[in-house]
């Protein structure tokens, strides 16, 4: 099936219901878990919005502004927006909101923050002061993110966790009507919308009535349901379908999150990858961009940076490129590593004891199908090095009840984390002491150098200086292997030729409706 | 010259025409039983290639000559995993039949043979878990123990047992209660001698057959649970998990899901039609 | 020679049979009703208590998956995260408590509430419970329609056509659902589009995962129907139908057909439960909202309140069937109400 | 309380039916493909069949009797060949007719009773459906007049209460009923022929007399019959003419009266003179036995052996069992028997009268609620099964079913050794001796050790139960319908080996039957049992003779004989 498209200058048709089939079905509509952020984008508003270029642009912050030594920020709220339960939106409101964050009310603006934030204050109705205990100069980048929307204090204070859950209140340009679980969400237009970011496409509220969220595990029945033109849109093409889709006439719009990328980290602390030898004998014992080529289909893009991915400020090239295939600078460093003996599989040996590790990784959750037949070939191919590569793929419940989570248990972790800036950095490499734990650091890598660099880049208010320093971290990282990429994580979404002027906001990908309408 | 003459007096017709499985039938399922057979013992000698061997350039082939099954998304020959597959799959079917049988037969003979009141609560708990359906049961078992071939095999096993405890229990209550019990408690046979030369051997008789129903059956469950991700780590190419990769290519490469299915099917029909043919021969050996 | 004398002993002896049996009739029934009450509450109290147990024993700190699946992050969580959690949800009292706790809710029809949701376990429950229901019971309906029609057909129909139906029965049964989902899949609403690709709640989206549900069960039941329709077809009362005069069709109809669903009867009530088990992979296949869903993403995000209230649930729509089959039976075999 | 007239028809004598035949049948050879390889089981049988007249067809078991029958309706069955007949109704001929105009046939012009009653009605549809859904099929009448129809038909055949009896299933009916409403719905669209399979087979001996007479009703209306039994007795005064088929073949063919009285061949006397009655009783059924038997001396039967009281004393026994619906039954009700060494307590009643609960408890298989019994003047019912277990040997029983007292899973060879003594003989090589000589005292050949029981034939597979049960060397024997399962000329042999046994080793016998012939024939004395209680006692000559209890009075004159000494 699959429409090749309409007539040009064909006639745009006012509402509508935009059927949207959707991978992932979260617990709820607002978290701290990005396909909750995809949910939350259209219901929710945040202070600011990520531009194409990067630069954060006004959203429900008409500006705002940094004291000089970066502690104190000024945000100046939209006038006259109401959420969608009546109440106003007022600076109140929003440092209510940033309160709710860090109390738990999303576990992920709460990992930005700590260690920075100090408090925030409703200087008038429309005046917010946010005070930082020290300089984040990307604050406003960072709070693009549908992590930090903002919701009616009202409703959060008078309501039920289940109701905030299922239908959050904010001045979104669309509401949560029902949620038939394991099925579809429906969202309606909010016909009073009046806060859309700066770069909307268009003013005013959205075009189209409705939203049929739907939740559709399969990519093979997504795509199908698109062909079939069941679906207007989808997200999260197959890249084996990628081709096809374009051929046929289908929109096809293509986000790299930035952020960390699917990669591989080593466990520093315990195991064969305690030697960086080892660690970067790993490394060149992999042919990781043929094997991302091939089965990704030329869709997912190969990431050789194992600290951020290619859409990230800041990224550095030369730590991406620090290692391409080179088995016998694999098996010159396993030799020097002493793992010198090879058993009659052909694995490596060293004492006795086999070159073994182990790479559990969150199957169905964090690696898709892709993914995981990405990791079946680097298992092979490390194969030839003398590793033998012991993949676990652990069911959702399993990895988020915390099994493989110790130094003990596994020597490789895999996986991703979308931010719009390198300040991951900062999450994923923050040391993990016992008074200030960081159990997003899944190299086990305490380095105060690396650490210190970080923080040094995270707290530079000039923007070049600022990636100078997170490319000196990724480079860090690289020339001591404690991580190396693999792909990059995308948003990928295909869109019927009739629908038009869907697109993704710069955040993290996700399908903005707001702009979107029919043609015939 | 009767009261009331107790001639048999069903007609000759009505000595049961059993329903015997087609010559050719049972045939084609030993022939299908003997290759896979074969896999298990020696797949070296079916296969044609390297099982995990990436082949990137050639991924996604259809089937052909060179591939008699086609290449997966890394080009490894589907072929030689099905036949490296085989082992894996049947010895999972195996294994969760050899778990199910010990439950049930544990289960259904103290069920059967037990004092009133321990066989009345170890009858309850067979019937509590029959009420469980077979994958809800082994859905649960798998979460608590993780997924891997050890807890396919354990889940499946537990999960199909108490279907055939029940049947144990049964077959052992009605050995006990048959004539030759009797006959032989008329003879002046010790409890004991009874239950060990006619009890338990004409209990335990039609498990024969049930075995063979059951390692189809238990591969069935096995590779629906790798369908739903709970089955043996991938790049293994147990058939339940080579069917589930394939799931992502099935628009543009069918083979993938098609083949794997096709192929447990087989096995899970081959089994039940040998097994059937041994339930019909030991029918016919009684009736 | 006179038959009258004997005749009216024979009818004295007849009509106090006859007396005798009303009274005692319903004394057996209620009985026998009693006995299956108490049957069906100890299942349903043995599930609940396994559900229980099952769950208790799953690996990991319930804490931390609760907050990890809201958050879709797999890492440790700090002590105090953990204690907020804790406290919500009684997950450190002693696990004698928590039975207890959960039974005393489970006894005033509270199912707790999810950790994922935040909604009561019920509310959850029954909203899914209607697609599921709707796609068990029509294609255990559907089943039967297959299986009479292709019974009818083959059965009995000397050697060659009843060997081919019996291997025909054996070949579908053995059909693993999710393989014949994505079959069916494949060729109707892929290639020929004849049927969404998206299940939904349609109506026109409920024929393909019925079918994929209803082709196997209709094999199973075949093959048992078959060797009793065989067995039935060779009855003398069967002959004696047919020196009445009546046809090879009428026969079968109105005589074999009713002998040989018994034990398809008793799976009937079984097959709720398989279905069930089928529906959880084709509710995943079809996209299809449903019970089945729900429980595979309440076990994989260890929702324990909602897989509990699940188990408990099929439990009592298999004692439902259960007591539904012992009626059917009845309605279909009168003799049985007084054995 | 008339008794039913038991002599042979005299009328029919001699008397030639004229006119055209009915039914004629001529050549008729049927066979069946089995397993690939074709065997004929009826083989050239003719007769015609004239109106108002019946024709009996006797035979054994399996001598192609009711496949005769069914060809006359063209029903023989799916995988049979039906070869080089004539069957001609009124001059149609039957062999060319389609499957249209046989269902037309079928119920209106032949109306067909099978041999079972229970079986042949459909036992999930009231009664009244059956008869209806005959009338039906030969489109009789609206609705309305059908269920009238009905009710007329079962009143007619004698059936009491007709409306309610037709909204009754045939589990909810006696077996007189049963049989009387598959009668009524055979008569229900008046056919000029009948066709009565073994109509009485299933039936008490009371009751078997009421459908005989009925059908003799009908026949005097002018309805041809064709009456099929094993039985000689039953066919004798219902028949004009006789058919005796052996093995497929018709081997004689006459008038009833010359048939019974002169028969020629070899088999039909043989048949005749098979049947056990008062008259028999200490003769050979049939030809001489060529056995000997020798008791094998054990250590019990040294123990016993200066014992001369009753070996087998019951008293007092009572029984009760409960039945689902909470209420009590007595099954047994204060029953006392001695048992004498050497001699045979015969046990008959009808069905469901204790006779086996009786057997049960004699054997110590049941627990008696009250009274005892004593083996060999030592208590046996009430000691624990441990101290029961060394006495077991002393007695020993044989069932009707013996199929399912052997283990199917082992062969003759291993069943009797399970059951020689343990203690002596003690080696292999001596149990297996002693299993031979058993074999030999039952009128085996080796060649049966190896065989399973499923592969052995009827008889043989009573001599090896029969076998079985001498293993031990015991006392008594308790054998509960012991011969009820077999054709008259085997149970002649068996009931022969008996007595031959019982003389040449003195071992005594509870012989339980419902057969008042059997019991007759075999038992020195008799109880009689009704609803649990002993009706009456005697010797069998008493009881046979002159009986005192209305109940045994009714028995004995129920019963049909030939009522004659054999040539
Ligand atoms: N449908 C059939 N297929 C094969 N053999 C058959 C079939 N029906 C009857 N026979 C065989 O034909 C022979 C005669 O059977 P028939 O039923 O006529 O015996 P019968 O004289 O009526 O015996 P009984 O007294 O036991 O009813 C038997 O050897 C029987 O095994
Ligand atoms: N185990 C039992 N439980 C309940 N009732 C029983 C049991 N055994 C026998 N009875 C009942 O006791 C009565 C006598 O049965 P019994 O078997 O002794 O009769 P029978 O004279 O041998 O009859 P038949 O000729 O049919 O064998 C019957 O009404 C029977 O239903
Ligand atoms: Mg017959
Ligand atoms: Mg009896």
């Amino acid at each position: 099936g699959g429409a090749t498209g309409p007539a040009d200058g064909a006639k745009r048709v006012d509402g509508g219901t935009i059927e949207y089939a959707h991978q992932q079905e979260p617990a709820c509509v607002f978290g701290g878990w990005i396909e909750q952020a995809y949910l939350s984008y259209q219901v929710l508003d945040n202070l600011t919005s990520l531009d194409e270029d990067g630069t954060p642009v006004p959203w429900l912050a008409e500006e705002w502004s940094a004291s000089d030594d970066g502690l104190t920020w000024t945000f100046t709220l939209k006038e006259g927006v109401e959420f969608t339960d009546g109440s106003p939106l007022t600076a109140e409101a929003v440092a209510y909101n940033f309160d709710h964050w860090l109390g738990g009310g999303n576990s992920t603006a709460q990992v930005w923050l700590d260690g920075y934030y100090e408090s925030a204050e409703a200087v008038d109705d429309q005046t917010l002061v946010v005070n930082l205990s020290a300089p984040y100069p990307r604050l406003a980048d960072n709070l693009t993110q549908s992590y930090f929307a903002i919701q009616s204090q009202e409703a959060l204070e008078t309501r039920t966790a289940e109701e905030n859950c299922e239908a959050p209140i904010g001045t979104g340009a669309f509401v949560v009507e029902e949620w038939n679980r394991g099925e579809n969400i429906v969202l309606t237009r909010n016909d009073d919308y009046t806060s859309w970011p700066a770069n909307a496409k268009h003013e005013g509220p959205a075009n189209v009535e409705r939203i049929n969220w739907r939740f559709v595990a399969d990519g093979t029945t997504r795509t199908s349901a698109l062909r079939a033109d069941e679906v207007d849109a989808l997200y999260d093409v197959p890249a084996i379908e990628w081709e096809g889709l374009d051929t046929a006439g289908f929109d096809l719009a293509k986000y790299v999150t930035p952020g960390r990328p699917q990669q591989l980290s080593f466990d520093t602390v315990e195991g064969p990858f305690v030697d960086e030898n080892v660690r970067k004998a790993f490394a060149y014992s992999l042919d990781r961009e043929t094997l991302v080529e091939t089965i990704g289909k030329g869709v997912i893009p190969f990431e050789g940076n194992g600290g951020v991915s290619q859409s990230t400020p800041g990224y550095s090239q030369k730590a991406a490129d620090a290692y391409s295939y080179d088995i016998d600078k694999a098996n010159e460093l396993l030799d020097t590593a002493g793992w010198t003996e090879t058993d009659a599989d052909g694995y490596r040996t060293k004492d006795g004891e086999t070159l073994d590790v182990t790479l559990p990784y969150g199957a169905g959750s964090i690696i898709n199908a892709e993914g995981a037949s990405i990791l079946q070939g680097v298992q092979e191919q490390a194969k030839e090095a003398g590793f033998k590569v012991e993949l676990i793929p652990v069911p959702q419940s399993e990895f988020f009840a915390g099994a493989y989570s110790t130094p003990e248990e596994r020597d490789i972790s895999a996986g991703y984390w979308t931010a719009v800036t390198a300040g991951i950095l900062h999450i994923n490499w923050r040391q993990n002491l016992p008074d200030s734990p960081n159990y997003n650091n899944d190299a086990f890598y305490n380095d105060p150098v690396l650490e210190d660099l970080i923080l040094a880049a995270n707290s530079e208010a000039d923007l070049d200086a600022q990636n100078a320093l997170y490319a000196e971290a990724q480079e860090y990282i690289a020339d001591h292997a404690l991580s190396i990429g693999l792909y990059d994580r995308l948003s990928s979404l295909a869109v019927s030729p009739y629908l038009k002027d869907v697109w993704q906001e710069n955040a993290q990908g996700g399908p903005v409706f707001h702009d979107a309408y029919f043609v015939e | 010259m009767t009261l009331q003459q107790k001639v048999p007096v069903t007609p000759p017709a009505a000595r049961s025409r059993k329903n015997v499985v087609a010559p050719w039938g049972l045939g084609a399922a030993l022939a299908a039983l003997l290759f896979f057979v074969a896999a298990l013992v020696a797949p070296q000698v079916l296969a044609t290639h390297d099982p995990y061997a990436l082949d990137l350039a050639n991924a996604l082939q259809a089937p052909s000559l060179a591939h008699w099954f086609g290449t997966d998304e890394s080009g490894r020959d589907l072929y030689s995993r099905v036949v490296w597959g085989t082992r894996d799959s049947l010895l999972i079917g195996i294994g969760a039949t050899a778990v199910s049988l010990t439950i049930a037969l544990i289960l259904g003979a103290i069920a059967a043979l037990a004092g009133k009141y321990v066989a009345g609560t170890v009858n309850r708990v067979i019937e509590v878990l029959f009420a469980f359906p077979t994958l809800l049961l082994a859905l649960l078992l798998v979460t608590v123990i993780g997924p891997s071939a050890f807890s396919q095999v354990f889940a499946v096993g537990v999960g199909t047992s108490p279907g055939y405890a029940r049947m144990i229990r049964g077959q052992i209550l009605s050995a006990k209660n048959s004539g030759y019990v009797e006959a032989a408690t008329a003879l002046g046979h010790s409890r004991g001698r009874i239950l060990r030369h006619h009890v338990i051997p004409n209990a335990i008789r039609p498990l024969v057959a049930v075995i063979a129903l059951s390692v189809g059956q238990s591969i069935v469950w096995a590779s629906s649970l790798a369908f739903l991700g709970l089955g043996v780590a991938p790049p293994s190419p147990e058939w339940g998990a080579l069917l589930d990769a394939g799931r992502l290519y099935i628009t543009q490469a069918p083979w993938l899901t098609v083949i794997p299915g096709l192929v447990i099917v087989t096995l899970a029909i081959a089994a039940t039609t040998i097994g059937k043919h041994i339930q019909a021969s030991l029918e016919k050996g009684e009736k | 020679m006179t038959l009258t004398s004997s005749n009216k002993a024979a009818a004295a002896a007849d009509a106090s049979a006859s007396a005798a049996r009303p009274a005692s009739r319903h004394r057996i029934l209620a009985r026998r009703i009693g006995e299956k009450l108490v049957g069906a509450l100890i299942v349903l109290f043995g599930a609940a208590t396994t559900a229980f147990l099952a769950q208790a024993a799953l690996p990991g700190d319930r804490a931390t998956v609760i907050l990890n699946t809201r958050a879709g992050q797999a890492i440790q969580r700090t002590p105090e995260e953990l204690a907020q959690i804790n406290e919500q949800y009684g997950l450190l009292n002693p696990i004698v408590v928590q039975y207890f706790d959960y039974m005393r809710a489970l006894l005033t029809g509270n199912l707790g509430m999810s950790y994922q949701q935040y909604r009561p376990v019920s509310a959850i429950i029954l909203e899914q419970i209607g697609p599921t229901l709707v796609l068990t019971l029509t294609a255990i309906a559907l089943s039967w329609l297959i299986m009479v029609v292709w019974i009818i057909l083959t059965a009995g129909r000397g050697p060659r056509l009843s060997s081919f139906g019996a291997i025909v029965d054996t070949t579908t049964a053995g059909l693993p659902h999710y393989w014949l989902a994505i079959l069916l899949l494949l060729v109707f609403s892929l290639s020929l589009g004849w049927f969404p690709v998206i299940s939904g709640s349609s109506p026109a989206g409920l024929l393909l995962p019925a079918l994929t549900l209803a082709i196997p069960l209709a094999g199973f039941m075949s093959q048992a129907t078959r060797t009793e329709f065989e067995k039935s077809l060779e009855q003398p009362f069967v002959l004696s139908a047919r020196m009445r005069g009546m046809g090879d069709l009428g026969v079968r109809l109105h005589h074999v057909l009713r002998h040989s669903v018994l034990p398809a009867v008793t799976l009937s009530g079984w097959a709720l439960g398989a279905t069930i088990s089928g529906a959880v992979v084709v509710e995943t296949v079809f996209s299809r909202a449903g019970i089945g869903r729900v429980l595979v993403t309440a076990v994989s995000s260890q929702d324990l309140p909602i897989v509990t209230g699940v188990v408990v649930l099929i439990a009592a729509l298999y004692v439902v069937a259960n007591l539904l089959v012992d009626v059917v039976y009845v309605l279909i075999d009168p003799r049985l109400k007084n054995s | 309380m008339t008794t039913l007239v038991t002599e042979i028809r005299t009328d029919a004598v001699g008397v030639a039916p004229t006119g055209d035949p009915r039914l004629s049948v001529h050549n008729l050879h049927v066979g069946f493909t089995r397993g690939g390889a074709f065997h004929e089981v009826v083989k050239d049988v003719s007769f015609d069949l004239h109106a108002g007249q019946c024709i009996a067809i006797v035979g054994e078991s399996g001598s192609g009797k009711s496949v005769t029958a069914r060809s006359i309706v063209g029903l023989t069955g799916r995988n049979a060949t039906v070869e080089s007949a004539t069957i001609s109704l009124d001059g149609e001929d039957l062999t060319t007719v389609g499957e249209k105009r046989w269902r037309e046939i079928r119920g209106r012009r032949i109306g067909f009773i099978l041999q079972d009653a229970l079986v042949s009605l459909d036992p999930l549809r009231p009664v009244g459906k059956e008869i209806e859904e005959a009338l039906k099929l030969h489109g009789w009448g609206d609705r309305s007049s059908r269920k009238r129809k009905v009710i007329e038909l079962l009143d007619s055949v004698g059936v009491p209460h007709p409306e309610l009896r037709a909204r009754q299933r045939p589990d909810e009916l006696s077996g007189g009923l049963r049989q009387r409403a598959l009668i009524a719905s055979a008569l229900a669209l008046d056919p000029e022929i009948i066709i009565a399979d073994e109509p009485t087979t299933a039936l008490d001996v009371t009751v078997q007399a009421q459908v005989l007479s009925l059908l003799d009703d009908t026949k005097s209306r002018g309805v041809s019959i064709i009456l099929i039994s094993h039985d000689l007795s039953v066919v004798a005064h219902l028949a004009d003419h006789i058919l005796v088929m052996k093995g497929g073949v018709v081997v004689e063919s006459g008038p009833a009266q010359q048939v019974l009285t002169r028969p020629e061949h070899e088999y039909t006397k043989s048949l005749i003179g098979a049947v056990p009655s008062e008259h028999t009783r200490g003769r050979r059924l049939g030809p001489e036995l060529d056995i000997v038997a020798t008791a094998h001396p054990t250590r019990f039967a040294e123990e016993f052996a200066d014992y001369t009281g009753p070996v087998l004393e019951a008293r007092n026994l009572v029984k009760r069992f409960r039945s689902p619906d909470g209420s009590v039954s007595t099954a047994v009700n204060d029953v006392s028997f001695e048992l004498q060494p050497g001699t045979t307590l015969g046990i008959v009643g009808e069905s469901g009268s204790g006779k086996s609960t009786t057997a049960r408890i004699a054997l110590a298989l049941t627990g008696a609620d009250e009274g005892s019994v004593t083996l060999l003047g030592r208590e046996w019912s009430s000691i624990r099964e441990s101290q029961r277990r060394p006495l077991r040997k002393r007695i020993s029983v044989v069932y009707q079913d013996p199929l399912s007292s052997f283990d199917p899973r082992w062969n003759t060879e291993r069943i009797l050794l399970d059951a020689v003594t343990d203690e002596e003989p003690s080696t292999l090589a001596e149990k297996k001796a002693r299993v031979r000589e058993l074999l030999a005292q039952v009128g085996l050949t080796d060649a049966v050790l190896p065989r399973f029981p499923l592969q052995l034939s009827g008889g043989q597979r009573q001599r090896v139960a029969i076998a079985r049960a001498l293993a031990p060397s015991p006392s008594v024997i308790v054998l509960d319908e012991a011969v009820s399962a077999l054709d008259v000329s085997i149970q002649a042999q068996i009931l022969d080996l008996l007595v031959e046994l019982q003389k040449q080793i003195g071992l005594s016998y509870l012989f339980i039957s419902h057969d008042l012939g059997v019991i007759s024939h075999i038992s020195d004395t008799v109880l009689v049992m009704k609803d649990g209680a002993v009706v009456e006692r005697g010797t069998a000559d008493d009881v046979f003779n002159r009986p005192q209890h209305p109940y045994t009075q009714q028995l004995v004159g129920s019963l049909p004989t030939l009522d004659q000494e054999i040539p």
